[in-house]
């Protein structure tokens, strides 16, 4: 009876870590998803601190957090076997975003509104009305 | 008239203890990920943290006993050491994030660099514990603890679609990142059953010297008090939820979630929020600290009071001020609040057993509670909830950390 | 009045005339000799006791902690049974509870440590 | 004849060998009657296993267990103080043959 029993745990515990490891997919989605997230803060960011909504100090903090986070990625990129193709797609984008939160860092404690305004009207916005639908909210 | 305020004062301290950096972590990162999705956890979490509490009033208001003495006294020594050391070190864990929402939220309100502010945290918090008394600490953390309430506001102010959130309450299978989700519902139960709060609540209530007659007045106090305190963590959720994913912004690192009152009431949403979270963390590490000191001073049969001077519980003093320098050292190391946070968010649901078989048992046997023991519902509930966080903290954390 | 010695006696919380904590029944000392009934004489304190009703792997490292924090050294402290006044939800031993040596520890963090923090 | 001092709480779960060496189960409870100033050993009580007993009898009340078919089978038995032998506190034998014991109604 014993055996049987560790028998289904050991099956168990198999299972689990077949779905724990990542598939290429759901890492590059892992990537997008990372990456979308610290743009949209970084715009997010940007956007309150120019209606006075956060503190000066916090809104630099989170741009240079925002920074920090892209650079910890694109560190972790190059550790991972991906297709080059992708490799060098998430590279670039992930190049682009974090220039923006380096820019909009310098600009936030340069207190240069003009600049700040500009690059958060040129970076990416996201699709609010698919988001809200997509997770069910609306 | 004297129940009406002892009803009242019961349901505030609760909705002010409620809410902490677990709480609302877990809320705010849910809300962000998975929408309304998980809504389900905070339920099943809340309904399982009236019961338990309800029981823990009614074990000190009958036996005169704090659970942590009748803990000792039922279950004898070596077997009582497990639930003393696991709890206590969970204290520990738990009290060291509840210290890094402080220090975030005093790093957000000045603007100065965070881990300097542990130490000076835990030394406030151990300055109110040495001069003030359980009444003080009770009622005036859980008063201040009512800005929480700004969540509330925030609520009503999004108009959220009612009829999807209530769908939220029903457990549903995750459509993205399951991993995650499996984890963060285990984060949030653990956020919700807090063991610490029972040892507190009892404790507490053989200190106001409660009697029999306090039991229908301890349900009432118990069910509402915590279902307010439910009722914000959902309110937290929502309001996340309706910030964050139209903005496409995922809860990765705790300073994130700051301006989240800001779309909705601009730099005094910052301000409140930075406010709650500082209240709350600080009302939560006075919790913590007493009731890692009850449970040690209860179990060995040291003299356990907060109305006396330290100098007259000395022993008991001591255990509370080492959980703190604990809880700062842990802090100082500056390892990211938020990571603290979910990881003894999950351990708790693991841990759970451990502290919640041995009170069961103890619910059901005459001996204690005579003819006020355990109904089968709140015998049935309970187990189920725990064994489901217990199930799914054993899955989801070495996925975790297999995944990070 | 029948006893239940290990539900009613063990692990129950001792107290003294005027109803302050002393500590816990840790253990408990029975005479035993082979022609007449056992007879239980005294109840144990102290972290000595503690740690022989650990698993032997653990005994050895409570032992020498309850050595370091209890200033007297491992002689567990004993009460004699006779002493008892009260038997129930707590024990109360007709004993002045301030000198008694089952409070030794707490007093010695109370001088040692707590009372040379101030506002104590 | 040398009286010895034994430790309660060290007696607890040590099996009880009967006088043809069967385990007849272990030390759960010992029944005393206070006279006076002093406390006096009347019987032991043997059983699966004393933290069991502390467990079980509170868990047996769980309607829900009973409902699942959990019914208390264990049985235990109830030694008169002069029927143990426990010269060797480490090893108590009993002074006479199990069926001699008076079985404990539980």
């Amino acid at each position: 009876m014993l055996t049987r029993w560790r028998m289904s745990c050991a099956a168990l515990i198999l299972s689990l870590l077949a779905c724990g490891g990542k598939s290429v997919a759901d890492q590059i989605a892992e990537h997008d998803r990372v990456r979308v997230s610290w743009e949209q803060t970084s715009r997010f960011a940007g956007a309150e601190w120019l209606d006075l909504a956060v503190p000066d100090a916090y809104a630099a903090r989170t741009l240079q957090r925002a920074s920090e986070e892209l650079r910890s990625d694109s560190e972790a990129l190059t550790r991972e076997q991906l297709p080059s193709r992708e490799l060098a797609r998430l590279h670039a984008a992930l190049s682009i975003v974090r220039a923006r939160a380096d820019a909009l860092a310098r600009a936030v404690r340069a207190r240069d509104r003009d600049a700040v305004i500009r690059m958060v009207n040129e970076s990416p916005r996201a699709n609010a009305d698919s988001l809200l639908r997509q997770a069910a909210l609306r | 008239m004297k129940k009406l305020l002892e009803i009242t004062l019961g349901i505030v301290t609760s909705i002010g203890g409620f809410l902490e950096v677990g709480s609302l972590a877990t809320s705010a990162q849910a809300g962000a990920a998975f929408g309304y999705q998980l809504l389900w956890a905070i339920v099943l979490g809340t309904v399982c943290l009236i019961f338990l509490v309800e029981m823990s009033g009614r074990l000190a208001a009958v036996s005169k006993q704090p659970l942590a003495g009748a803990m000792r006294e039922r279950f004898g020594y070596p077997f009582f050491l497990i639930p003393l050391v696991a709890m206590s070190l969970l204290g520990v864990l738990v009290l060291a994030s509840e210290l890094g929402g402080l220090s975030l939220a005093l790093q957000l309100v000045t603007g100065i660099s965070f881990p300097w502010w542990a130490p000076l945290g835990a030394f406030a918090a151990w300055l109110l514990l040495w001069k003030g008394t359980f009444s003080v600490i009770e009622k005036g953390a859980s008063l201040f603890g009512l800005i929480t309430l700004v969540f509330v506001v925030a609520v009503f102010r999004l108009h959220p679609d009612w009829t999807r959130a209530a769908a939220g309450a029903l457990p549903s299978m995750p459509r993205h990142e399951p991993m995650r989700y499996w984890f963060i519902a285990v984060s949030i139960m653990g956020a919700s059953i807090a063991p610490y709060l029972l040892y507190f609540y009892s404790a507490g209530a053989v200190e106001d010297k409660w009697n029999e007659t306090d039991v229908p007045v301890n349900r009432v106090t118990a069910t509402l008090g915590m279902l307010f305190g439910g009722a914000l963590s959902i309110a937290v959720l929502v309001v996340a939820a309706l910030v964050f994913v139209p903005r496409g912004i995922r809860i990765e690192r705790f300073d994130q979630i700051a301006p989240m009152l800001t779309p909705i009431m601009s730099r005094w949403g910052f301000f409140l929020f930075a406010a709650a979270l500082g209240i709350a963390c600080f009302g939560a590490m006075l919790e913590i600290a007493l009731s890692v000191a009850y449970l040690v001073a209860q179990g060995f049969g040291w003299k356990w009071t907060e109305d006396a001077r330290p100098r007259d519980v000395a022993r008991f003093s001591l255990v509370y001020t080492a959980t703190l320098i604990g809880g700062a050292l842990i802090g100082i190391v500056g390892v990211d609040p938020l990571a603290i946070t979910l990881m003894s968010m999950a351990l708790t649901s693991a841990l759970l057993p451990i502290a919640i078989v041995p009170f069961l048992i103890l619910m059901n046997d005459p001996h204690f509670v005579g003819k006020h023991g355990n109904g089968w519902i709140s015998n049935t509930v309970v187990c189920a909830i725990v064994a489901l966080a217990f199930v799914l903290a054993v899955v989801s954390i070495p996925l975790e950390l297999m995944g990070s | 009045m029948d006893i239940d010695v290990i539900r009613d006696l063990l692990d129950k919380q001792l107290v003294d005339r005027e109803g302050e904590p002393l500590g816990r029944v840790d253990g408990i000392v029975m005479a035993y000799s082979a022609d007449a009934p056992p007879r239980i004489t005294c109840f144990e304190l102290g972290a000595q006791t503690l740690a022989r009703r650990l698993p032997r792997p653990f005994q050895g490292a409570l032992a020498w902690l309850g050595h370091r924090l209890s200033p007297r050294g491992s002689s567990p402290y004993r009460l004699e049974v006779s002493r008892i006044i009260q038997l129930g939800r707590t024990i109360k031993i007709d004993i002045d509870g301030t000198r008694s040596a089952a409070r030794e520890t707490e007093r010695w963090v109370r001088d040692h440590i707590v009372a040379r923090i101030p506002g104590s | 004849m040398s009286t010895r001092n034994i430790n309660v709480e060290l007696l607890l779960d040590k099996e009880v060998k009967d006088s043809e060496g069967r385990n007849a189960g272990r030390i759960e409870e010992i029944r005393a009657r206070r006279e006076g100033e002093e406390i006096v050993v009347e019987a032991y009580h043997l059983g699966p296993a004393a933290l069991l007993e502390r467990l079980a009898a509170p868990v047996m009340r769980l309607s829900l267990l009973r409902a699942l078919g959990f019914h208390r089978h264990a049985h235990g038995w109830r030694v008169r103080w002069e029927q143990l032998d426990l010269s060797d506190p480490e090893k108590p034998v009993l002074r006479c043959p199990r069926d001699e014991l008076v079985k404990l109604a539980r």
